[in-house]
């Protein structure tokens, strides 16, 4: 039985947090509003043991997760902190073994993602024959085309993630959301069991009745809770609203770059107030 | 080199770039102000440039609408296998880098994937990649209609040919020698006992990139096209 | 080599319509804006051979097109008049043989769509096993998943229709699209070679610059013409615009019970000058 | 034969009805009114009830999103194969229907799919469907979470047994009798000798229809809700 209960709003993104059991499998998608709040959120209630999906690669996310010792299993086409430089904290717990990897490419991802979403077992994917991927990723498979001769296509398994955790600029109070030209964040929520959404503001208004809106919302049958989280990206940037705090990410990349500083930045966060009660 | 990649890129409609990319963005867009070829960027917030986000790539190329795409490597062998996972034994590897991004797809997708790497040393051309990310090439049976095309880094141009699974010297830039590409590269390829030279862009070409390429890559790239095309954006 | 050509601003439907050559295979969303003007259009031209396949079904559109001799294939889910009743035109093309039917079901028309949007030579989908449609479509075959043990799954081959006809609100003179909540146009201009788009407005400004718009707009590179065609959905609806015209519809309807009255409607509509000049 | 549906819905979460099934439709709602479950009526212009177009039904029926749907046919026989395509030999049909639509997919997909039709006669339950668009019953080795739940007509409620593929008479409308239902059905069924009747909605659910549900459903459906509910709508 489902969506019988309304979207619930919560107060803060730590309480987004405590809806997230430890192991739980949480999906987050790349950019558009990256849910920050809600990363330190989990790292400030303790989060363990979570496997993290990146749609289809990730940044400061999946590291300070990963730092902060949240992560057991990451999926992902790649962990990078882009223009500043390679994401240490990952590259550490890899090479460790402290948190297990599942390399993937980009569009297995989404096709893992968009089978859940079609409810079908496995997505057909070109290209990926011959990549030391198929060695390492024994759940995708090669078939045959049914409609060529001799002509093998991997398979990729649906991916159904427990929950998918969401930033969006606009939501209202009725629990829908306004996703932009990010229509992944559908692609996760449908595939999902749950969605827990933060939002930079939360409007009276149904904006399901503005023709315009409506056109790219997410509709609250999908969402479970939601929270406002102004600035909920930061230190990442939210399009049209604001931009990326280069300077904090130059210090976190350049910090972390040795476990020590690492623990220093995790501690700091803990110990901080969250956002909402500053 | 941004000229040398523009002509390779003769005669695409699409060519997509990573937001990262700002030389073959440069070249991109070259081309685009010489032939009214698409580009799009990846990560970028221009409408004229940005995909439609992350899945719209992959079904792009998928259909077939993306001609050429850039990519690069940690480790990049003669069979133009890439590597952009890590360095020792998976998965507890010795050196761990980002991953394998969209490449083990878009490699196989894009008629001309141009590899490009401006350091061009042995620790990046390796005889062998530690992990092969992305393939060179593929069984006859493998549905494949894209591949490597060439290799462009700040001493030669390569172009790979598929059947052979071997890359030749194009032309070395002016200034370097076979030899010292072959003292660079870690993996065998095949060369003209006196290669080309990459030529010298012409004064239009010059002024194509100083005025269209520069003004346009100003918003995806801004400080490349300050540090590097001396321009201040628009 | 794709994309090198800006999108073409045409004069009228007739234009657009001059742009579909006699056999190709064509494609069109069941509603949110069905591209009258232009199926009246290509009737005016003498269209012919035209293999339609409707997204997932369709209705006076569909009726219309068969009437008048244009249509040899329609691949469908199923074609009604929805509350004006039986698609009299459509039932007896198909008993008469003298219209090819390949009968479908929604999401299978979907999944053949989304087959080629992806780039993969077939999508699976569940149920249809034991469904006489099985039978009768040769090209549906059954395959294992993968992922089960004695689990039989459908797999629908991809369908690459020649040309995508969409009708929608809003658009702009570089050739972009506000597709608003028909998501669905999408996916039949990104699975079709070339998409022919008439609009209810034009407007000079770029609609990709404006946020709220840009959402759900298709951009100008999967449209190869446009051309304007105010109330170019009647009489059907265009939400947000204008509604159906029932009176109208149920004319037709009634007109259409036999082969005469259908004769007459298509001469009349013939002879009629097309919208534009009026 | 609202009221009757409704309990045919009981505990479920999400019910979808097309925009010309008015009867099921005021089931629905009712339902509503009463657990809060959201309704999605296909083809709806009003948010609270709209799909978000054609192919997110399918996917959120895939997805075990969806708990109950409406199904009607021009034919229904014994194992509750629903024929929605024609009569007569495929293609050049004696009579052509307007086709399968979502049955061939929903009727496997959706955990209870209850058949409607108002008239009960023996052209439409037949002995066997001259074409089976969705079969009402599957080997065990075909995924199917979903299948028809129950029949309801101007005569009477049936209830399905996927186990034995048969209907089994749950209840008589007030004023009709077994004997009746027997002579307009033209397949075999289970039934009691004396069958419980249908109840007559009680005072509170009289109440709701012509409240709440005669209010929500003036949208969707205004024509019903002015001729059979006797409302002018908002």
């Amino acid at each position: 039985m489902a969506d019988l209960s309304k979207t619930r709003i919560l107060a803060s993104a730590d309480e987004l947090a405590r809806e997230v059991p430890d192991g739980a499998t949480i999906v987050v998608f790349k950019d558009s509003g990256v849910p920050m709040e809600t990363a330190r959120a989990l790292i400030r209630r303790g989060a363990k043991d979570l496997h993290l999906v990146t749609v289809p690669t990730s940044g400061l996310f999946a590291d300070l997760l990963i730092a902060a010792g949240c992560v057991a299993t990451i999926e992902t086409a790649g962990v990078s902190l882009g223009e500043f430089g390679p994401a240490h904290n990952f590259a550490r717990a890899v090479k460790t073994g402290t948190v297990t990897i599942r390399d993937s490419t980009c569009p297995a991802v989404y096709a893992g993602l968009q089978a859940a979403h079609k409810g079908i077992p496995f997505m057909p994917l070109r290209g990926l024959i011959g990549s030391d991927l198929m060695r390492v990723r024994d759940d995708y498979r090669v078939i045959d085309n049914p409609y060529g001769e001799n002509d093998p296509i991997v398979a990729i398994p649906a991916i159904r993630p427990d929950i998918a955790l969401v930033h969006v600029p606009l939501a209202d109070r009725f629990g829908n959301l306004w996703i932009g030209r990010a229509a992944e964040l559908r692609i996760l929520a449908q595939a999902s069991a749950r969605t827990l959404a933060s939002a930079e503001e939360i409007v009276e208004d149904n904006i399901l009745e503005d023709e315009r809106l409506a056109a790219a919302c997410l509709p609250r049958h999908y969402v479970s809770a939601l929270a406002q989280a102004p600035r909920g990206a930061w230190p990442m940037d939210m399009p049209g609203r604001y931009g990326v705090d280069s300077g904090h990410m130059r210090g976190y990349a350049e910090q972390t770059r040795e476990a020590a500083g690492t623990a220093a930045y995790v501690r700091a966060l803990v110990e901080a107030a969250p956002a909402a009660a500053e | 080199m941004i000229t040398a990649i523009a002509g390779l890129l003769e005669g695409c409609g699409h060519i997509a770039v990573g937001v990262l990319s700002p030389i073959p963005g440069s070249a991109a867009l070259l081309t685009r102000a010489r032939t009214g070829a698409r580009v799009s960027i990846i990560g970028s917030a221009d409408p004229e440039f940005r995909t439609d986000g992350g899945v719209d790539l992959f079904d792009s190329a998928g259909q077939g609408r993306i001609d050429a795409f850039f990519l690069s490597g940690g480790q990049i062998d003669g069979e133009a296998n890439v590597n952009l996972t890590g360095i020792g034994e998976y998965p507890e590897l010795d050196v761990r880098w980002s991953g394998a991004f969209g490449s083990a797809y878009l490699y196989f997708l894009v008629p001309r994937v141009i590899l490009f790497r401006a350091e061009h040393t042995r620790r990046i051309f390796v005889p062998r990649v530690d992990f092969v990310s992305a393939p060179g090439t593929s069984a006859p049976n493998v549905y494949r209609p894209g591949g490597p095309y060439a290799l462009v880094t700040n001493l030669c141009v390569m172009r790979f040919d598929r059947a052979a699974a071997r890359f030749r010297l194009q032309s070395l830039h002016p200034g370097h020698t076979l030899e010292e590409v072959r003292d660079n590269t870690g993996f065998d390829f095949d060369a003209a006992d006196d290669p080309a030279v990459t030529p010298l862009p012409d004064p239009t070409t010059v002024s194509l990139i100083r005025g269209d390429v520069a003004r346009d890559i100003a918003g995806p790239y801004p400080q490349f096209a300050r540090d590097v095309l001396g321009t201040t954006g628009p």
